[in-house]
């Protein structure tokens, strides 16, 4: 790959240059170290193939399909509204989100918009997953560097806001809520002010982690400068979410484009970072979750009243035609590339997950660093296994 | 108390761009003519919406270069669709009976096409909020295509995959190892001829009717919406 | 004000939500003795009202996963009024769900013309063997006294036809 | 020196050491492990934690120890079997030979030996080799990696804690524990004997320094990198299970244990209390009384030592091992020979 010659790997081949020599003497051999497919550390059943030299990386390569469900292929027999709870399972911690971007693509093919009330509640619904997903990144990630604690105080408040998506979908991991035309139900009532409280729980989540472990100097320094990916590689590579906002590519779909949902009409701030390190990562993410809270309050203030479901027929023919949709999902870009031919079901439909191009970059990346900061790039790249695989 | 997201490593331009017009995409058309000359086959483009360009196999590595000069650099993703329809329907069909006929005519989508394979990817500009839907056909003798790990390195897994699922050969990838399925698995998963076992397994729940009275039989086949009656009387 | 090192904040954290667990106790509830309420939404356990059923597959059929299995058979019915003919029903024999490949998806219960599936937050019926996990109508119909009201919805809804 | 008010033979005061040695060894590891590691991490985590196995989960160490006990002692087809089986047991050892030196009262000690500071640092360096065959001998590619970053680790982090207590040895004047807890129990501050006079206060920077070298030695985080169990799954561990990983499990907690008793002695004034409290003037007029409450402050001193251990524990992340190295050799070791100079001027000077 072109790419590679980056400094990150000039500093890897004078590393070698300067161990060569002690190397004739002492007739060392690289070790390949096998992490994963069952591993602490791969959050599923990723497999990363490492060949070391002492505790450096001279290699490594991501090894997936521990875990392939072969989507792309399910959704082609069943019909658009049984796909809906399948892609819930992509990624499964941010279930909601999954869904939305296929049936705007589907909605995109029968051009019918669903009501403003609808809109309004699935960008709730869409933010609510992004805190649940993000904040258990923030506990986890202080589990890949050692530290027990956050991922008790993160599971402790991702709880509160499984519990609203519960309350208002009746699913807690797989909602299933989203229907072509609107949404299954309204929200039952009391839900909008045990949201607020929530909300305000989960911002002093955003705090207690910063306190924990953003601003502990050792985090600091596991974090700061390590697995630098520059913007150009990033963009090649087709980075997305926070890891490519971290790395100063100023791009949200939530704000860079036009979808028939309610981030037009709140006041959000996209954060970037410049320096693309595992910190930059990081500290996104954690910027985005107070964001997410802040969004939700806002919607939840102007929400307006009115039906949630549009006029649809009761069995649902898509047009043909072809429709690309994709939005800003708590990992990334999650798009949908939907094939109808008039049929019950899509005839194809392309998956662009955001952890299968956010892991391609794995190779790249690791390339001279150390055992430790394998986990540290890999919690910080963040991926769900089941968005890798599909 | 001062807080890390007060110290301000950040910074942006949060202001939202305007959004792009029909002009943009038009002009992104006409690059694309001057560029590829012949090697644009058709387009198709929704105002304020999206674009679609299917270009020549023998550019189509060059559509990339040019794309990625103008902006394009965000690799989004890479694909294949398989025009074939599937000749096993959803897989809801009663074993016991004769295996339904179905139309086996190819119909390509947007932008048209000639053969059954077509290749699929999209780039982004992610500086003017604009994206580009590519397409290109393969012929069935001959299912190879440049590669684009040269200018996207992230179209290596994409190629991969796509090399994995439809059987599609390219050119100057360097390992096109198989990445979900075993390296001795037969046949191309996501192609339409290739039947989806969990549904050839076992027959369909739905296949089962209602058993008609044994007395009427002969005098009528009910249709399973006269069942309402029942309903009628207990709503 | 100078700058608190995050190490020593970091233990504060910690300190912090040790006492204000001893103080106000945890998080977490001791599961068999004290259980959570699942909310009323919650798609727990299908439930099955034999009596509404009129076997007429929509729910099998629109089943993505294929897991439920019905049998039935038409009969003949006393008239709804009195002299008139005697009517023709369909009556069911089997109604079974799979659990074990069930996704809790909840469409079978959103096709139902005849209000005859209800979601039940019951969630307590794991079992030791696979095959106990596919409930028969009996099973399915005994849910029916965990089934809670729909609830109330929230300021701005508009009401169900 | 044995002025105990009763005589017992001398097979008698051997079986009585060897049961003080356990109880001496096994009553922490227990205690912490219950107190700290069941309860204060799962009220930090804002979580009970075990409930059931007795009141408020007092039994479950008896619980799990039983089932590490039921479990099949598992070797690895490819391990080096002798030697494998032989680690636990020498990082176990380890701990029982360091507690020998500790005092616990005016009598209560197991040996009182002369140069008792030498003698702990040493035997407490013993554990290495069992870690380090450990991750050797278990025929796995992180159990290898845990071992030589633990010998890495221990090796490192033994020289500032040899340096910390140097500035304590110079202080009292004599390498002899109990000597030492005299020197701190007879001291006074500037005239002032009503706390007599803990070397906590003049070598804060030893203790500091002792105490972080300590964390170091037990592998505890955030210098748990031989463990690291989202890196090496368990480290020179991974192979172990049942009563084998039990006496790993002792071991770590039980070296805790005894480390914050040593440093107690070192740093907190020991066993004692200050004598002026009582008007003694030596070792030799503390009553007998003392051989019963020594004990109890020690293990109150030892909980007090502990628990900052293991909250640090339970609130960092790791360091990675490189930067261990750094933080040993670039910043302990010229700041504890920093201090030893300092403390030997005073000494002169004064």
């Amino acid at each position: 790959m072109t790419v590679l010659s980056d400094r990150q790997q000039l500093s890897y081949i004078a590393a070698q240059a300067a161990d060569a020599r002690l190397n004739v003497e002492l007739e060392t051999e690289g070790m390949t170290l096998n992490i994963g497919p069952q591993h602490p550390a791969t959050h599923g059943t990723l497999r990363i193939i490492a060949h070391l030299d002492g505790e450096q990386v001279v290699w490594a390569e991501p090894s997936c399909g521990y875990m392939h469900r072969g989507y792309e292929k399910l959704t082609e027999v069943r019909t658009f509204p049984q796909v809906t709870t399948l892609i819930n399972r992509i990624d499964w911690l941010g279930s909601f989100a999954n869904e939305v971007p296929f049936i705007l693509a589907a909605e995109k093919l029968m051009e019918i918009e669903a009501p403003p009330r609808a809109q309004y509640i699935r960008t709730i619904l869409f933010e609510l997953s992004r805190i649940a997903n993000v904040s258990l990144f923030l506990g986890d990630l202080g589990v890949q560097m050692g530290a027990i604690t956050p991922v008790f105080l993160a599971f402790r408040d991702r709880e509160y806001v499984l519990n609203l998506i519960e309350g208002a979908t009746g699913g807690r991991f797989h909602p299933n809520f989203d229907r072509i035309g609107g949404l299954k139900d309204d929200l039952p009532k009391g839900w909008i002010d045990e949201t607020r409280q929530v909300m305000r729980k989960l911002r002093g989540f955003c705090d207690e982690i910063e306190d924990l472990l953003f601003g502990n100097e050792i985090f600091q320094s596991r974090m700061r400068g390590i697995g630098v990916i520059p913007a150009d590689v990033a963009k090649s590579f087709g980075l997305s979410g926070a890891n490519a906002r971290a790395s100063g590519i100023d791009w949200d779909l939530r704000r860079d484009q036009v979808l028939p949902m309610a981030w037009d009409k709140v006041d959000f701030k996209v954060w970037t970072h410049p320096d693309g390190d595992c910190f930059a990562r990081c500290w996104i993410r954690l910027q985005e979750t107070r964001e997410a809270t802040k969004i939700v309050d806002q919607l939840l203030d102007d929400l307006p009243p009115g039906p949630v479901m549009a006029k649809v027929p009761r069995i649902i023919k898509v047009p043909a035609g072809e429709a690309w949709v994709a939005t800003e999902n708590p990992l990334g870009e999650m798009g949908y590339y939907v094939v109808s031919k008039g049929d019950l079901g899509p005839f194809r439909v392309k998956i662009r997950s955001a952890s299968f191009n956010n892991i391609s970059v794995v190779p790249w990346v690791l390339k001279g660093v150390y055992v430790p900061d394998i986990i540290t790039i890999l919690a910080s790249l963040y991926f769900i296994l089941g968005d890798i695989d599909r | 108390m001062v807080r890390l997201s007060d110290t301000g490593t950040s910074e942006t331009d949060a202001a939202p761009k305007a959004l792009p017009g029909d002009g943009l995409r038009e002009g992104i058309v006409d690059l694309l003519r001057n560029a590829l000359g012949e090697g644009l086959v058709d387009t198709h483009l929704v105002p304020n919406d999206d674009l679609w360009v299917r270009v020549d196999r023998s550019v189509w590595r060059h559509t990339g270069e040019v794309l990625a000069a103008d902006g394009f650099d965000y690799f989004c993703f890479l694909s294949a669709i398989d025009w074939l329809p599937s000749p096993w329907g959803r897989g809801e069909d009663d074993p016991d009976d004769p295996p339904p006929e179905r139309s086996t005519e190819i119909v390509q989508g947007v932008a048209g096409g000639e053969t059954r394979f077509q290749l699929l990817a999209r780039l982004n500009d992610v500086r003017r909020h604009v994206g580009v839907t590519l397409k290109c056909d393969l012929p069935d003798d001959d299912l190879v295509v440049d590669s684009w790990v040269p200018l996207f390195a992230g179209a290596n897994w994409h190629e991969r995959e796509t090399h994995e699922m439809f059987g599609i050969g390219f050119a100057g990838h360097p390992d096109l190892r198989n990445m979900y399925l075993p390296g001795d698995f037969e046949g191309y998963p996501l192609r339409k001829d290739f039947p989806l076992l969990a549904r050839m397994v076992k027959p369909w729940p739905g296949i089962v009717d209602v058993e008609p009275m044994p007395a009427l039989e002969e005098e009528e086949e009910t249709d399973t919406a006269e069942g309402d009656t029942k309903g009628d009387e207990s709503s | 004000m100078p700058k608190v090192p995050g190490l020593i904040k970091g233990l504060g954290v910690t300190f912090g939500t040790l006492v204000r667990t001893a103080k106000e106790g945890a998080n977490t509830v001791q599961y068999p003795h004290e259980k959570e309420a699942p909310p009323i939404r919650a798609r727990g356990v299908i439930a099955l009202r034999e009596d509404n059923c009129t076997a007429c597959m929509l729910c099998a059929r629109s089943c993505p996963d294929w897991c439920i299995y019905i049998e039935g058979h038409k009969q003949l019915a006393p008239p709804r009024r009195a002299g008139g003919k005697p009517r023709q029903v369909n009556h069911l024999d089997r109604f079974d769900i799979d659990y074990a490949l069930c996704m809790y998806c909840g469409i079978c219960v959103e096709v139902c013309p005849f209000d005859a599936l209800f979601w039940s937050p019951e969630y307590e019926y794991s079992e030791p063997r696979i095959a106990d996990l596919l409930h028969d109508k009996d099973k399915l119909g005994e849910w029916m006294e965990t089934v809670p009201e729909a609830p109330e919805l929230e300021a701005g809804a508009e009401k169900k036809k | 020196m044995l002025g105990l008010a009763i005589e017992i033979p001398y097979w008698g005061q051997s079986l009585l050491r060897v049961l003080g040695g356990i109880v001496a060894v096994l009553l922490p590891a227990g205690t912490i492990v219950y107190l700290f590691l069941f309860k204060m991490m799962s009220f930090m985590q804002s979580r009970l934690g075990p409930m059931e196995a007795g009141p408020y989960g007092s039994m479950q160490l008896f619980a799990e120890v039983g089932k590490w006990l039921q479990k099949e002692d598992i070797a690895p087809e490819a391990a080096d079997v002798r030697i494998f089986k032989m680690a636990p047991i020498i990082v176990l050892v380890s701990t029982f030979l360091l507690v020998a030196v500790v005092p616990f009262g005016p009598d209560a000690y197991f040996t009182n030996f002369e140069v008792g500071v030498f003698y702990a640092l040493a035997v407490g360096s013993v554990s290495v080799i069992g870690i380090l065959i450990a991750g050797w001998a278990s025929a796995n590619k992180y159990s290898l990696l845990g071992g030589l970053r633990a010998a890495g680790q221990l090796i490192a982090y033994e020289l500032p804690m040899v340096l910390a207590v140097v500035g304590v040895v110079i202080q009292a004047g004599t390498m002899n524990l109990q000597g030492i807890v005299v020197a701190q129990n007879t001291g006074e501050i500037f005239g002032f004997a009503g706390i007599g006079f803990p070397f906590v206060i003049t070598q804060f920077v030893g203790f500091i320094i002792f105490m972080i070298a300590v964390q170091a030695e037990l592998t505890q985080a955030p210098f748990d990198m031989p463990i690291a169990e989202s890196e090496l799954v368990s480290g020179y561990m991974t192979e172990y299970s049942g009563f084998r990983f039990l006496m790993f499990f002792i071991g770590e907690f039980a070296t805790a244990g005894v480390f914050a008793f040593i440093a107690s002695v070192l740093f907190l004034g020991g066993w004692g209390i200050p004598f002026a409290w009582f008007g003694w003037e030596g070792l030799a007029d503390v009553p007998n009384w003392m051989n019963v409450a020594g004990p109890l402050i020690m293990f109150a001193k030892m909980l007090l030592l502990t628990f900052i251990i293991m909250w640090v524990r339970f609130s960092y992340p790791r360091f990675r091992e490189d930067q261990l190295q750094t933080f040993a050799w670039k910043i302990l070791i010229p700041v504890s020979l920093l201090n030893i100079a300092v403390t030997a001027i005073i000494k002169v000077a004064v």
